[in-house]
């Protein structure tokens, strides 16, 4: 199959948005946001398409959907074999990215024509988004691990400028520079990585590289694992370097500050990029080098616990949060957590399972993540505010929004039969076979998301009656139709034998047994009778719970003291501790040098200009008696 | 010792006597008149040396142009009768000094040396016609291009001086004082003529403001 | 023809060279540190003839000489004295330590 | 097909200046002059890739040769590769924008653009230079004409800052014209000492005399291009000088000192090779001192100064690392910040040509009143941050790539720390852009002026005009960076 035809507009096309929007976006105002979400249309059609001919024309070739590289060129050669090479990779995982991204996309740029409706910089935000888009598209389609990096940074700036899309809220603009240089720094990891891959591995091509380091003994990091720094295996540091990559834009702990802050930008842009995809990349890069990492163990196993620990720490402050957004936010790293849980399970000998689970996972999320911002977004437009505490019983007010919030909860807890009950299942499963104590934090986490999730739901659309009149009703079809697509989406995704698609080298189908789903739909149930309990109507139990754990309250709404933690090293370490002794020492020593040279001079100059006295006679006497003096050298000494 | 002998050291001791009197009269003016009697007493000495056209062009050059000239910028610029400061007596002493270690030095050096003078092989005429001939002629010992470059040389010392002494302050312009600063940006200022203070920035951009 | 040697009038004019260079340092008005120069120039002159006549007196370049110094000797007093009187003008002295001007 | 056109433009350029009448004709006369040699510099480009398919492999094309003092045998001798047509191109861009941006300078405008025209001549003769006397000699013009465009037309302490300025760079020349004069006078080559860098180079120096005169020639270069402790003329120099004058310094006078750096490199490469270690440390250390000195800033011109001093760190690494990737590198990142960091300035001088204050604490919130300036600005911070797509990523990536190339353990340390800078980068670009162009609404500095009815306006055509010019270089290398890289190789 020749997908080149047509693959390569996928990007391009969101990206000639940008381009056009950019440019003449001022000019287009309404026209600009229907003009974006055209293109993307067209994109969508195309990525299903091309999902179609993949999974279903092509079909299997020796048990295994091949990987295409529909495209390929040379964009920067640095040496012999070593160059970026700009290509489109076709291979399941990017396929099912490719779905997701163009459908959440256009998902989120159709709801933004009514959420966004009146903005002032309309057309701009429609332009960033196709920015994003472009970004995001090309990053899942890469090639090559700098293409990858290209496409990671691309995103990266995207989120900066969405997250500071506001742009006069120093707020907003805080949130903008902190998401944009904690990912940096995450980055910094992932390029010295890929720095040390392409050395050893002679190569940037995935493929290439994946075929050297496993299949053959050609790559002296697996050939010579001695060679190493401090102890450790380079090929450990490359992988742990590329993952604190994918940590840093998945928000992991403890690279996780960022994330919630950056529900600053518009919400739709949340949905976008801060649940359904950018914060995915990073389980994408891992599983995208999933071969790889198999190679080494540790690190797989780190992967399950730094995912697994992300999971609990988020799922227990997101209890806490009152903010809407950033209650869906921790639940965001949480699930995300969730996913590199489940990809790092193979380190304990496990190689199918966990993979197809994490990125089923993915899938899943996806829909029904987006769809909760989405919720929340016309929850949020609707009231005006995003704390929680301030909303309640809107169910009547808004009742499709309702409805579908109320699927998106129940697929997130894991009710069967919802998107996220089957993909639960098989992470679940995974951590059962390989990890029995994974799996019990796994469950405890599964239980929080079910509660905090539907703590928000009551809160929101149930508790107490309203204080809102119906004054401007729920919102526009554009936003209420993606609402109802996405939940569609979330019930239905579920039954898609996602493994016969995306396993490594074909696996075939997982079965997770019956009696195995009782425990995880237990605890889910148990959860969510809690928050209906404390929730459901307005009662003073919940501030007597808090009260009763006030120490272990306390920590948990300050989010552990990250932030304070973080501030703390950058505002006094860097800050005070580096970057002024440093600007200090410049000016007062390096400069102070070359000043203190000129200094010398003039002094010097300042101690013999008396030579020069403007008396003639001086000067006469310098001349004679120079003269003297050189008659007499030249007769008696020469 | 003949005649000739003694002719010599009376003339030496007149110019030089003289001489010391001029550089150390009181009087510019007298100071002057020693000077011109130092000057003759040198003619005397080319006399002596029967280099008589030396010794005419010294009266003519000397005598009557230089001391004169003197003599006159005397007038114009002071009073002749008055006394000069007295140079303290330290630095009379220490130039006294190294004038006589300057001229012992020499001395030893002449007197070292001696100049074998074996006695002039040939006397020594030097007639008013050979110097002319020689002095216009253009082959190989001529001096025609000394002499042309000479006469121009008069020739611009002549316009120099009548511009130098003739140079009359312009109306409205003071004399400035040149204050050279060290180290300072006395560029800035020669290059463009514009008061300093119009270079501050406001000012400037003030300037490209109105310029668009 | 007379016995002194060129050592002695060498000796005069280096006398006169000497007392031309005590009045040049010692005098601080300008017109008379003029004269000392010219007292040092003629000392020069008779230098170039008395070597003219004992030690080459079959040419005449040291007579050349002394003819074409005195000529600038002369140039060189007008130009000077152009400069003192102009000084005057300025300065209403002529008095070397009043013109410092060119100093640091 | 002729070099000496690239230097003769210039020159008539110059004296049609002095001979034009008021400041409209003056500037019409050097921006023609400039746009007429970038078109021509374009044809040379042209030319120059028809020759390549053509299989002229000569490392060398379009030579001319004439005996300009035959005593000393310094020739005038000219000849251009692929990492000097690149300087050439990114000299045409910078100064086409440069004079662009200098549109209302009234002040004297005879004199300001006579000097960047000889600024940009000196420039063409010393890319175009095979001898090095030429090279030096036109080095040499490059540098007077900054310290009268500062000393003149710049703000603050101009004076102290041209003094500085030049009188380092004077340094850096004498340092120069040592190492060149140890070459000359111990080249064994037929026809006696040669200044010619084609026959130096294929008659080899020997090892010790290599050893004894490459630190002054590199030392003397990195003077020009902020090498680490004699950088300091950077920040005080660009602050001062007018934006025109501080474009064309960090757009294409450090660049001399890059250049310069690198030929030596190649010409000595034993010595360059036992030198690597300490040009490797000045060079770590320039990148991640200058960029955390950069976090402290409080002036805008400041902060790119200091980044230019990170920046130029980039250029020594690749040259101190040895490796031909490195070394491309090295070229690429000069050409990237040349125009970069002119794009900088240019939106800099912008906005204090409206504001009348470069401080970050009295600015915020532009991007509402000067859209267009305020993107320029965003533009140029993000390709100092290396985003790729822009021409900061492509010279950075392939830096690190060569140096990775060095598998000594101090020398990957160094390309770490190097790396490591992208981050320190990131914060203070992000910091000075979050607070400038996002943010509320404040420009203290005109608050007098806005109440007396000034407008801030957005860019004039000549601004958008320059910015866009060089916006697109700036582009065209990061998002196909292979003409360029092929054009170097």
């Amino acid at each position: 199959m020749n997908y080149s035809s047509y693959i390569t507009l996928i990007p391009l096309l969101p990206l000639a948005g940008f381009i056009i929007l950019g440019l003449f976006g001022k000019s287009l105002t309404r026209s600009a946001g229907i003009l974006g979400t055209f293109l993307l249309l067209v994109s969508t059609v195309l990525a299903f398409y091309t999902a179609y001919n993949y999974f279903f024309v092509s079909g299997k070739i020796n048990g295994i959907y091949p990987p295409v590289t529909a495209l390929h060129y040379t964009w920067l050669s640095f040496s012999p074999g070593l160059s970026i090479d700009m290509g489109v990779l076709v291979d399941p995982a990017s396929v099912m990215m490719l779905v997701v991204v163009t459908f959440i996309s256009l998902m989120v740029h159709l709801f933004s024509l009514g959420y966004m409706k009146g903005e002032d910089r309309f057309a701009t935000y429609y332009a960033f988004l196709g920015l994003f888009t472009f970004s995001m598209l090309g990053l899942v389609l890469s090639t090559n691990l700098l293409q990858i990096y290209i496409f990671w940074e691309l995103v990266g700036v995207s989120s900066f400028l969405l997250i500071g899309f506001y742009y006069d809220r120093p707020a907003a603009v805080a949130a903008a520079k902190k998401a944009f240089i904690v990912t940096r720094f995450a980055d910094l990891g992932f390029l010295i990585g890929i720095l040390i891959l392409a050395y050893y591995g002679g190569t940037l091509d995935f493929n290439m590289l994946i075929y050297r380091l496993t299949a053959t003994n050609l790559s002296p990091l697996t050939q010579t694992p001695q060679i190493g720094f401090m102890g450790i295996s380079l090929l450990t540091w490359a992988l742990v370097l590329v993952f604190i990559g994918g940590a840093g834009k998945s928000a992991m702990f403890p690279l996780h500050i960022w994330l919630p802050d950056a529900m600053e930008g518009p919400t739709p842009v949340s949905a976008l990029i801060h649940a359904a995809t950018m914060v995915v990349a990073g389980v994408y890069l891992v599983a995208r080098l999933y071969p790889v990492y198999l190679l080494d163990e540790a690190v797989l196993q780190i992967i399950t616990w730094v995912g697994a620990l992300s999971a609990l720490l988020a799922a227990i402050i997101a209890c806490t949060q009152t903010d809407i957004k950033r209650v869906l936010a921790y639940s965001t790293i949480s699930q995300i957590g969730y996913m590199l849980f489940a990809l790092g399970l193979s380190g304990y000998g496990d190689t199918a399972t966990g993979y197809s689970a994490s990125l089923f996972h993915l899938f899943t999320h996806a829909f029904f993540k987006s769809l909760l911002f989405l919720g929340a977004g016309a929850v949020i437009h609707f009231v005006h505010t995003n704390e929680i505490r301030e909303m309640g019983g809107l169910r009547k007010l808004m009742p499709l929004t309702h409805i579908t919030f109320l699927i998106a909860c129940l697929a997130i807890a894991g009710i069967p039969p919802f998107a996220g009950f089957f993909s639960k299942e098989e992470i679940l499963l995974a951590a059962w076979e390989n990890n029995r104590f994974g799996y019990i934090l796994g469950l405890v986490t599964s239980g929080l998301t079910a509660y905090y999730m539907f703590r928000l739901y009551f809160r929101i659309f149930w508790n107490r009656t309203p204080s809102y009149s119906n004054h401007h009703g729920e919102g526009s079809w554009t936003m209420k139709g993606p609402l109802l697509v996405l939940a569609a989406a979330a019930i239905t995704v579920g039954f898609i034998p996602f493994p016969h698609f995306v396993a490594v080298n074909g696996q075939e189908e997982i079965t997770v047994p019956l009696r195995f789903s009782i425990a995880p739909v237990a605890v889910a149930i148990a959860g969510i009778t809690i928050a209906y309990v404390l929730y459901f109507k307005n009662n003073p139990l919940p501030r007597k719970w808090a009260l009763a754990f006030r120490g272990m309250y306390k920590l948990v709404r300050h989010k552990f003291y990250f932030d304070e933690l973080y501030l703390f090293i950058t505002k006094k370490i860097v800050f005070n501790g580096i970057a002024k002794p440093a600007a200090w020492i410049d000016r007062h020593l390096v400069d102070g040098f070359m000043n203190g040279a000129g200094w010398a001079t003039t002094r010097l100059s300042e101690s013999i200009k008396a030579l020069q006295s403007g008396s003639v006679q001086n000067y006469m006497l310098y001349v004679f008696g120079s003269i003297i003096a050189l008659a007499a050298v030249f007769i008696y000494w020469t | 010792m003949n005649a000739s002998d003694i002719l010599f050291y009376l003339i030496s001791a007149f110019v030089l006597g003289t001489a010391v009197l001029a550089v150390t009269a009181n009087k510019i003016f007298r100071s002057a008149i020693w000077l011109l009697f130092s000057l003759v007493g040198v003619a005397a000495l080319y006399f002596w040396m029967q280099v008589e056209f030396v010794a005419a062009v010294q009266i003519i050059v000397y005598v009557g142009g230089v001391v004169v000239l003197i003599i006159f910028s005397i007038f114009l610029t002071q009073q002749s009768g008055s006394k000069m400061p007295k140079p303290p007596l330290k630095r009379t002493l220490f130039f006294i000094l190294a004038v006589l270690l300057g001229f012992a030095f020499s001395y030893k050096i002449i007197a070292e040396y001696g100049f074998a003078s074996a006695g002039p092989v040939k006397p020594f005429v030097v007639p008013v016609s050979a110097i002319g001939e020689q002095m216009l002629d253009t082959k190989q010992h001529g001096f025609v291009l000394p002499f042309e470059v000479v006469s121009m040389l008069l020739l611009a010392a002549m316009i120099g001086c009548i511009v130098i002494a003739m140079r009359s302050v312009p109306k409205g312009k003071t004399i400035q004082k040149h204050t050279a600063t060290v180290g300072g940006f006395g560029t800035s200022n020669n290059l463009t003529d514009v008061p300093a203070a119009s270079t501050t920035p406001d000012e400037v951009s003030i300037m490209e403001e109105k310029a668009t | 023809m007379s016995s002194i040697p060129l050592t002695h009038i060498l000796f005069v004019s280096t006398a006169l060279f000497f007392i031309g260079v005590y009045g040049l340092f010692t005098r601080r008005n300008l017109i008379t540190m003029l004269m000392a120069i010219e007292l040092m120039l003629n000392s020069v002159n008779i230098n170039f003839v008395a070597f003219n006549k004992y030690l080459y007196p079959h040419t005449l370049n040291g007579v050349f000489f002394s003819l074409f110094i005195i000529t600038v000797a002369a140039a060189e007093a007008a130009v000077a004295i152009a400069i003192i009187i102009n000084l005057y003008r300025n300065h209403r002295s002529i008095d070397v330590e009043d013109a410092q001007e060119m100093k640091y | 097909m002729s070099l000496s056109v690239l230097i003769i433009l210039p020159l008539l350029t110059a004296i049609a200046l002095l001979l034009c009448n008021g400041f409209r004709q003056v500037r019409v006369v050097a921006l023609s002059g400039a746009v007429v040699q970038l078109i021509y510099v374009l044809w040379l480009l042209g030319a120059y890739w028809q020759q390549r398919p053509a299989g002229n492999a000569a490392a060398i094309l379009f030579e001319e040769d004439l005996t300009w003092f035959a005593s000393l045998n310094i020739h005038y001798h000219v000849g251009i590769d692929g990492i000097a047509i690149a300087m050439i191109l990114l000299t045409a861009l910078v100064t086409v924008a440069g004079i662009l941006v200098s549109w209302p300078v009234e002040k004297l405008s005879k004199e300001f653009f006579f000097l960047l025209v000889l600024l940009s001549l000196g420039a063409y003769g010393f890319f175009i230079s095979l001898d090095l006397f030429t090279l030096f000699f036109f080095l040499e013009v490059a540098v007077i004409p900054k310290f009268l465009l500062i000393g003149i037309w710049g703000s603050g302490r101009s004076s102290y800052s041209a003094m500085k300025l030049a009188l380092l760079l004077m340094g850096g020349s004498a340092l120069v014209f040592v190492g060149l004069a140890g070459i000359y006078f111990n080249t064994p080559t037929a026809n006696g000492p040669t200044f010619d860098l084609l026959q130096i180079a294929q008659a080899g120096i020997s090892t010790d005399v290599q050893e004894l005169f490459f630190p002054f020639a590199f030392i003397g270069f990195g003077i020009f291009t902020a090498l680490f402790p004699f950088h300091t003329w950077v920040p005080d120099g660009h602050s001062s000088a007018p934006t025109a004058a501080s474009m064309f310094l960090a757009g294409i006078s450090m660049k001399l000192g890059g250049y310069g750096c690198l030929r030596m490199a190649l010409l000595m490469p034993a010595a360059a090779q036992s030198y690597s270690g300490i040009i490797i440390v000045l060079a770590t250390i320039a990148i991640i001192y200058g960029a955390f000195a950069t976090m402290m800033q409080t002036d805008l011109k400041y902060i790119n100064a200091y980044s230019s001093v990170s920046h130029c760190g980039f250029v020594l690494l690749g040259i101190g690392m040895l490796t031909k990737t490195a070394m491309m590198g090295a070229v690429l990142q000069m050409v990237s910040h040349g125009l970069m960091t002119a794009l900088f300035f240019a939106a800099i001088g912008m906005l204090y040509d409206r504001t009348h204050t470069r401080q970050v604490a009295q600015l915020g919130g532009l991007l509402k009143v000067m859209p267009f300036i305020a993107t320029v600005f965003v533009i140029a911070g993000l390709c100092s941050l290396g985003l790729p797509g822009l021409s900061g990523f492509v010279a950075e990536v392939t830096v690190f790539m060569g140096a990775w190339q060095r598998e000594d353990a101090w020398y990957r340390l160094a390309t770490i720390l190097a790396c490591a800078s992208i981050v320190v980068t990131a914060v203070y670009i992000l910091r000075a852009m979050g607070k400038v162009i996002m943010g509320p609404l404040l420009v203290e500095g005109t608050g007098s002026l806005l109440q007396q009815g000034h407008v801030l306006s957005d860019a004039r055509w000549n601004e958008k005009l320059a910015a866009v010019l060089l916006i697109i270089g700036i582009v065209a290398i990061g998002v196909a960076p292979f003409w360029l890289t092929e054009l170097i190789n």
